[in-house]
């Protein structure tokens, strides 16, 4: 038998990123280049690389740890640590999947709720209208993050600008739309 | 051949502007383009933020509309719709199952067989060519040319300019007289999705943005993504207060660059609606 | 069937598996003794056409070994190996020809033990499918009928 | 008629232990051309062999069994016996009865049966053996060196040394190599030139040396000790015998401005030029890319100084036919350039540098005179960082393998610019720091704890200038991958280090094999690790990976040792158990039909075309040969072979078959 | 097929070849090998779907190669086998003229070996349709399902060694079967011997066959040979991803090796 054919199925996050991303844990060696590139790396709880270590050490808690972690949510996918990368591993799409993960296992960390609640009125935005409608996304993501009182001298410029519309605009598949949510499950 | 247009929720609200000058410059050197029927929006961050199968069905249907109706050749001007459209295609390119699997999504046939093209390569494909004989008053400003991330990875994806310190919007920049600066920022991150959930990272990172950028002598700012302008513009409020500094520069869309070069007045290419003002012309 | 002893032939190499197998005599590791070695100087010099030749001349089994990819003594005769076993076994599976009473492996020099292993399982596997019959009735059927035409 | 002879030998009680030899000798002694067969204690002892010494006389036998022990262990005692008793040693086969089946075997009936069918099939094969005749092929004892750096010049010296004719080739106009551009060598920190430019000198004065420089080899023809060797001498638009190396052509040549490649860019140097000042041969050659006259047709001015009157324009190239016996091949490494880095930024600022021009910086001998100053503005840099693994471990966009060397001159460089500008920081990033060899690791020690250098565990992602300096983005992975910002003065990038330019092509013309990395392939990772697998050809240094000095020169006397043992006999003896393709009358010649597939299976490139011409000249037919000077015997050709027109002697088709045969069937 | 007549007559004309092989209809109406030396002779030169035979086998007989520089009624089976017969060094192109024919029946300008290349390239090269079907049937027998139909098949044979000289890689001048030193595989025709001359064909055409099919079109007594070396042919490209035919250079699978290549049944 070849020795690839040795591995059994690993029942981690290591294991589960590599199955659904391809992305293989075990081929960062640690450089931190990743991590030293990141805009956003010194807001994060744990920093790209550090997610990688965490991941490799295939222990629960740590998989834990990652789940529940800011960082996640926090990555912008710039795509910079993949472009520089010396493994080419693509982070941005791990991240992708943790943050999936951790949602789906009701592990999201505390302070991204108003990431997602933006991302979730983005969305919300798109299903019912099928395009993006801004004033409404912005309310709705007030609703949500119920922070009233962010961006309110925004509005107002951009109405003035003429960039931001009152109303939405609906395409004609919005039933399309609709039926691409209900199929992916969003 | 019949070139279509994506030009994304952004164009049609926040990024008027960017769009105004895209068409202005087209009818400019005679370039038509027919808006893809019925598009939806791409999904953008948060959908590729929470589910995977969604990141990619949104950017599917707009691809299998415009296969339906012929379009051979998209020029998608936002940089982030760019991305997704560029990645979606890739994806599905290289699993088949997926591709079945999206497709039954959509309900749609999708092949896969349009070409994209962001608005550099646009620009550098049909407006370049007929250029040098147009410019009537040559853009002599120095400029910083920032690309952000979209527009240049994933390179091995995107497969346009490489990702680091890259060249094309330099060099479309100089072919309009401009002088760009040495400008390391050309490809950092603005923030980006995080511009209303988390706007005090934004403000940082567009802050350092600008900042070298003013640093470097530049007059302006050229972007060629609605996300990056809106940010490094519409933010600039949110940034000086969190720089406590007072940042003037313009952030100019190429398209509009390349609009005051040709002649086209500042409204014609929606400067007017810039929150930060614009004093070059 | 239970008094069945298969006839089975190595092929080996004479740098890995020969050595391997004379480093199990030295380790005296015991193994079965239906199986008989034919050395060859690598096993890029092995012809398809020996190991039908054995199976003609009444072998049950077959052993072929040599060095681990990349160890080749001569460098490459064991990559040249593999693929022509590649086309060999596809062929065989292709015509009916029962491959599982041919063992492929890799032995190193270093590993007596293996060797042992090697030859025991492939002993062990052969004692459970029985005698070659079906490859046997073949030859004897050529041979009387030969026979039978002076 | 076959009479063959059967020795069971009992090694003590080895064999006799679980084997019935007496049954053995019977059994096999009652088989046909079996004339004699018998058993005794040791078969390997004096009496053991004289009894087959005897034996061979006696019973006038045609070939013998010895059934024993492993071949592996005892076929040369008993090829040698036979040899002594009149008989062709390759009409001597082994049984092996010990390892193969008394020690693994339980004493029984089977056992004994299975050492019958061993003897028997060893009986049936040795029928079949030929009487063989150890190939012999004269040896030329010329070497040709090919590379001047300290490799090949340590090659060169020790071949001489042992009283060989050595003829070294150097592409560049001086030896020297790579190690004559060091500034100072760790782990001693002596000076390179110091401990180098004595050996350059003495390739140059040695008897038995010729030194060809500014010459690169144009092909190769032939094998072991048999190799003929084209060179191609450059005209050096000089006559090197009249110039007296006064140097004044290369103070006048009004062409300055070429950037110099000893000074990696970082100086100038005229259109006619000593590559630097020690150089060997310390003569001057015209670049003739730059040369005005060569541009322009006009100028001379070297001409008209010339006091010896030695510049010869029209000069032409110069093709030498060599007899060569084996082949050094040291033609070292070169840096891997960073611009395939642009977040490093190198070749865009001025003041990021890689390894060799900080060596450059560093010597004594170099543009600054050693001091250590940036490239932009001469400034002495205050804050300097060192990026280990420029390249090198990065798949993406270096190379996936470790540079070797790379870990411990950035501790040499971090080390030398403390040394010389002690109020300065310096800063290194590493991944790992690999300091196997003698006293190394403690030189990088020493780095850190005496001379206070700054390891910093982790990648830089960018380089970038603002304002005259360098912004260093890095991270500390030991500080919970905490982000670092340094502004520097300067950056040396430690750049992988890769194969040669033109080792690819000086590769095939040697027909040795070479890795994906360009880099030359020894014939055996653990045991053959300065042989090629092309015999008679020898490598030396950093041409087969990436190797700091101490290694280069243990490797190139151990490439020395092989060439002199090659040379300590006129002729070469090799075991003739090789590939023959057959030969038949005319007009077959041959049953080969000349597909050639042989020639792609073969390691050795030992498969020639041999041509067959009729009465006028024309080739009626091509059909392979086997080159038996390069063929090691493996036999992948035969088992190829459609039409079985290969054999291998000594594992004929049909030895092989009677073995298969004679093991299956009873008699 | 006007196109290809008077392509044929130039070449004739003006020296270029000295003898055109392509296809005419018999006497009988049954389509056989043409070989045209003389101009006038050509209008005799057909090509449609009855005209299969590989022609290629043709280039290496020496009595065809004493008529001088060939021109070669070409198909995509046959452009392969020319392709394998350069790489394998049987003959040069200098020596030949390609009269390609597209699979659609039109004359092709294959104006030198690289437009040939571009041509075999761009083709789909795996086994024809109607193989592919009959291996797929044939690979969903049982082992002793396989075993009986072949050996039923291979009963058959008689040894006359039609599918060996229809192959035009089967050019040696001395095949294994006339070895007798040793005797590799025993010369009459018998159920184990058959088994044993097919399996060495099969294999000797691993990595060589270019899936013209003509072995088991020779067959005068029907076993459908040709299924066992265009299994091969799967199997070749399944593991190395190459198909036979498609260079100049030697690049046969069983004479070149990648240090990676996969199986899983070695131990």
């Amino acid at each position: 038998m070849s020795h690839s054919e040795h591995h059994t199925e690993r029942n981690t996050l290591a294991g589960s990123v590599e199955k659904s991303v391809e992305v293989q844990a075990h081929k960062c060696y640690q450089c931190g280049k990743c991590t030293a590139g990141c805009p956003v790396a010194d807001e994060m709880d744990l920093p790209p690389s550090m997610v990688m270590r965490l991941l490799q050490t295939e222990e629960p808690a740590n998989d834990e740890r990652i789940l529940r972690s800011h960082a996640i949510w926090l990555c912008v996918t710039c795509e910079m640590c993949l472009s520089r990368c010396p493994m080419e591993i693509d982070i941005p799409s791990m991240m992708d999947y943790l943050r999936q993960r951790a949602r789906k296992e009701k592990k999201v960390n505390k302070k991204a709720k108003n990431i997602i609640a933006f991302h979730k009125s983005f969305l919300n935005s798109i299903r019912f209208t099928g395009r993006l409608y801004e004033l409404g996304l912005i309310l709705d993501y007030k609703r949500q993050s119920l922070n009233m009182t962010q961006d309110i001298s925004l509005a107002p410029k951009m109405i003035s600008r003429g960039k931001l519309h009152l109303f939405p605009t609906m395409i004609k598949g919005t039933a399309h739309i609709a039926r691409i949510f209900k199929k992916t499950r969003t | 051949m019949k070139f279509g247009i994506y030009p994304g929720c952004s164009l049609t609200g926040s990024a008027r502007d960017y769009n105004e000058s895209v068409f202005a410059i087209a009818e400019a050197f005679g370039l038509e383009f027919t808006q893809i029927p019925d598009w939806n929006c791409c999904g953008a961050t948060a959908a590729h933020n929470l589910n995977k199968e969604l990141s990619l069905a949104l950017p599917a249907r707009i691809l299998a509309l415009a296969e339906k109706n012929g379009l051979e050749e998209i020029i998608v001007p936002c940089a982030a719709c760019y991305s997704r459209l560029v990645v979606t295609q890739h994806e599905l390119k290289k699993d088949p199952e997926l591709k079945n699997r999206i497709c039954e999504v959509i309900e749609m046939d999708y092949r896969g067989t349009s070409v994209i093209l962001n608005v550099i390569e646009w620009i550098d494909k049909y407006i370049i060519p007929k250029l040098e004989e147009k410019i009537v008053k040559p853009f002599n400003h120095k400029v910083a040319c920032y690309y952000g991330c979209l527009l240049v990875r994933p390179d091995k994806i995107l497969n346009y300019d490489r990702a680091e310190d890259p060249q094309t919007l330099d060099i479309v920049m100089s072919k309009i007289g401009a002088a760009p600066v040495d400008y390391p920022f050309k490809t950092e991150c603005c923030g980006a999705g995080l511009s209303i959930s988390r706007t005090d990272i934004v403000s940082k990172l567009s802050g350092k943005i600008i900042e070298d950028a003013e640093h470097r002598g530049a007059e302006a700012i050229i972007v060629a993504c609605p996300m990056c302008h809106s940010n490094l513009d519409m933010r600039r409020p949110d940034i000086n207060k969190y720089w406590k500094a007072k940042y003037k520069i313009p952030v100019i869309f190429v398209t509009q660059a390349i609009g005051l070069a040709i002649g086209l007045p500042a409204e014609k290419v929606g400067l007017k609606r810039h929150f930060v003002e614009v004093k070059i012309s | 069937m239970s008094d069945f002893e298969p006839k089975i032939v190595a092929f080996v190499c004479n740098w890995c598996t020969y050595a391997g197998a004379d480093l199990t005599g030295t380790s005296r590791i015991k193994y079965a003794s239906n199986v008989k070695i034919i050395r060859f100087p690598c096993t890029g010099r092995i012809d398809f056409m020996l190991l039908l030749k054995a199976f003609s001349n009444g072998a049950d089994g077959i052993i072929v070994s040599g060095c681990h990819p990349n160890d080749c003594h001569y460098t490459s005769g064991n990559f040249h190996a593999k693929r022509r076993w590649i086309m060999f076994k596809e062929l065989m599976d292709f015509m009916g020809i029962d491959m599982s009473r041919i063992t492929f492996s890799w032995v190193s020099a270093a590993e007596g033990a293996r060797w042992a292993e090697v030859v025991n399982t492939t002993v062990t596997r052969i004692r459970e499918l029985g005698p070659y019959v079906s490859y046997k009735e073949l030859v004897n059927k050529s041979v009387e009928e030969e026979v039978k035409n002076g | 008629m076959a009479r063959i002879g059967v020795f069971v030998c009992h090694c003590g009680e080895n064999i006799s232990a679980t084997v019935d030899c007496g049954k053995v000798a019977e059994t096999i002694g009652n088989l046909k051309h079996v004339a004699y067969s018998t058993e005794y204690k040791y078969m390997c002892s004096d009496p053991g062999q004289t009894l087959i010494k005897d034996a061979i006389k006696e019973h006038n036998l045609t070939g013998v069994v010895v059934s024993a022990c492993s071949p592996r262990m005892h076929e040369p005692t008993f090829r040698k016996a036979c040899a002594e008793g009149g008989l062709n040693p390759f009409l001597c086969e082994m049984a092996n009865l010990r390892e193969h089946c008394s020690w693994v075997h339980e004493k029984n009936e089977l056992t004994t049966e299975k050492a019958i069918d061993i003897v028997r099939t060893q009986v049936e094969k040795v029928k079949l053996n030929s009487a063989l005749q150890p190939i012999k092929v004269p040896v030329t004892k010329t070497a040709m060196v090919i590379g001047g750096g300290i490799a090949g010049i340590q090659s060169a010296l020790d071949i001489a040394n042992t009283g060989h004719k050595v003829i070294m080739i150097e592409r560049s106009p001086s030896i020297g190599g790579h190690m004559s551009q060091l500034s100072e060598t760790f782990p001693t920190l002596d000076c390179s030139q110091c401990i180098l430019t004595p050996r350059m000198v003495e390739v140059a004065q040695h008897p038995n040396i010729t030194l060809y420089t500014y010459a690169e080899v144009e092909s190769v023809e032939g094998f072991i000790g048999n190799f003929k060797v084209k060179v191609r001498k450059k005209a050096k638009s000089l006559d090197e015998k009249a110039c007296t190396g006064c140097g004044l052509c290369t103070t006048k040549c009004p062409q300055k401005k070429i950037p110099n490649e000893f000074e990696q860019g970082m100086g100038m140097r005229p259109a006619i030029y000593v590559p630097f000042p020690q150089a060997v041969p310390n003569r001057p050659v015209i670049d003739r890319e730059n040369c005005t006259y060569y541009i322009k047709g006009k100028c001379k001015i070297c001409e008209i100084v010339c006091p010896t009157k030695a510049i010869r324009f029209d000069q032409p190239d110069e093709i030498l036919e060599l007899e060569i016996g084996a082949i050094v091949v040291a033609t070292g490494f070169d840096i891997k350039h960073a611009d395939f880095f642009p977040e490093y930024g190198h070749g865009r600022y001025k003041d990021i540098i890689d390894g060799l021009q900080f060596e450059r910086l560093a010597s004594a001998s170099g543009p600054t005179a050693g001091v250590i100053k940036r490239p932009s503005d001469g400034e002495i840099p205050k804050n300097i960082v060192f990026i280990a693994c420029a390249g090198s471990r990065d798949p993406a966009k270096g190379i996936a393998y470790c540079s070797k060397i790379c870990c411990m001159y950035t501790a040499k460089h971090a080390m030398l610019y403390k040394h010389k500008v002690h109020e300065g920081k310096a800063h290194v990033f590493y991944m790992d720091i690999r300091s196997g060899g003698k006293n190394y690791d403690e030189f990088v020690r020493r780095a850190i704890e005496e001379d206070h250098v700054n390891y910093i565990r982790g990648r830089v992602s960018t380089v970038f200038e603002r304002d005259g300096k360098l912004i260093v983005k890095g991270v500390d992975t030991l500080l919970g991958a905490q982000q670092v910002e340094i502004v520097a003065d300067m950056v040396v990038l430690a750049t992988a280090g890769v194969a040669s330019s033109g080792a690819e092509d000086l590769a095939q013309k040697l027909h040795v094999s070479y890795d994906s990395h360009k880099f030359f392939a020894e014939a055996h990772p653990k045991l053959k690790p300065v042989e090629t697998n092309t015999a008679g050809i020898f490598l030396a240094g950093a041409c087969q990976n990436p190797k700091d000095i101490p290694d280069a020169v243990s490797q190139a006397s151990g490439a020395a040792v092989k060439v002199a043992a090659l040379f300590s006999q006129s002729e070469l003896t090799r075991e003739p158990l090789v590939a023959i393709v057959n030969r038949t009358s005319p007009p077959t010649y041959s049953t080969c039909v000349g597909c050639f597939m042989c020639q792609s299976v073969c390691p050795y490139q030992a498969i020639e075309r041999e041509e067959f011409k009729a009465r006028d000249g024309k080739v009626v037919k091509t059909v392979a040969k086997i080159n038996e000077g390069l063929c090691q015997g493996c036999g992948t050709c035969v088992a190829l072979c459609r039409s079985k027109s290969i054999d291998l002697l000594g594992y004929s088709n049909t030895q092989v078959y009677a073995e298969v045969v004679a093991l299956l069937n009873e008699y | 097929m006007d196109n290809l007549i008077l392509r044929a007559k130039e070449l004739l004309e003006n020296k270029t070849v000295q003898v055109v092989i392509g296809y005419e209809a018999g006497p009988t109406g049954v389509v056989r090998p043409a070989f045209i030396s003389d101009p006038a002779n050509a209008d005799s030169l057909i090509y449609d779907e009855r005209c299969v035979q590989n022609l290629a086998v043709y280039l290496t007989k020496p009595e065809v190669k004493h008529l001088g520089r060939i021109a070669i009624v070409s198909s995509l089976p046959v452009m392969r086998s020319i392709m394998m017969l350069i790489s394998e060094q049987q003959i040069s192109y200098d020596e030949i003229v390609v009269l390609g024919i597209s699979a659609d029946g039109v004359l092709l300008d294959i104006a030198d070996l690289s437009v040939m290349q571009g041509y075999i390239d761009k083709s789909d090269l795996s086994n024809p349709v109607k193989y592919k079907e009959l291996l797929a049937e044939l690979k969903k027998l049982t082992p002793a399902e396989k075993f009986e139909y072949w050996q039923k098949e291979l009963s058959k044979c008689i040894k006359c060694y039609a599918c060996r000289q229809a192959c035009p890689m089967c050019y040696c001048t001395r095949c294994t079967v006339e070895v007798n030193q040793p005797q590799w595989i025993s010369v009459q025709s018998n159920a184990h011997g058959n088994m044993e001359w097919h399996i060495l064909r099969a294999m000797h055409l691993a990595g060589r066959c270019i899936s013209c099919g003509e072995c088991g079109r020779a067959c005068p007594v029907g076993i459908p040979c040709h299924l066992l070396t265009m299994h091969l042919t799967d199997q070749v490209y399944n593991y190395f991803k190459v198909y036979a035919g498609t260079s100049e250079k030697m690049n046969s699978v069983m004479s070149t090796y990648e240090p990676n290549d996969k199986e899983s049944f070695i131990v």
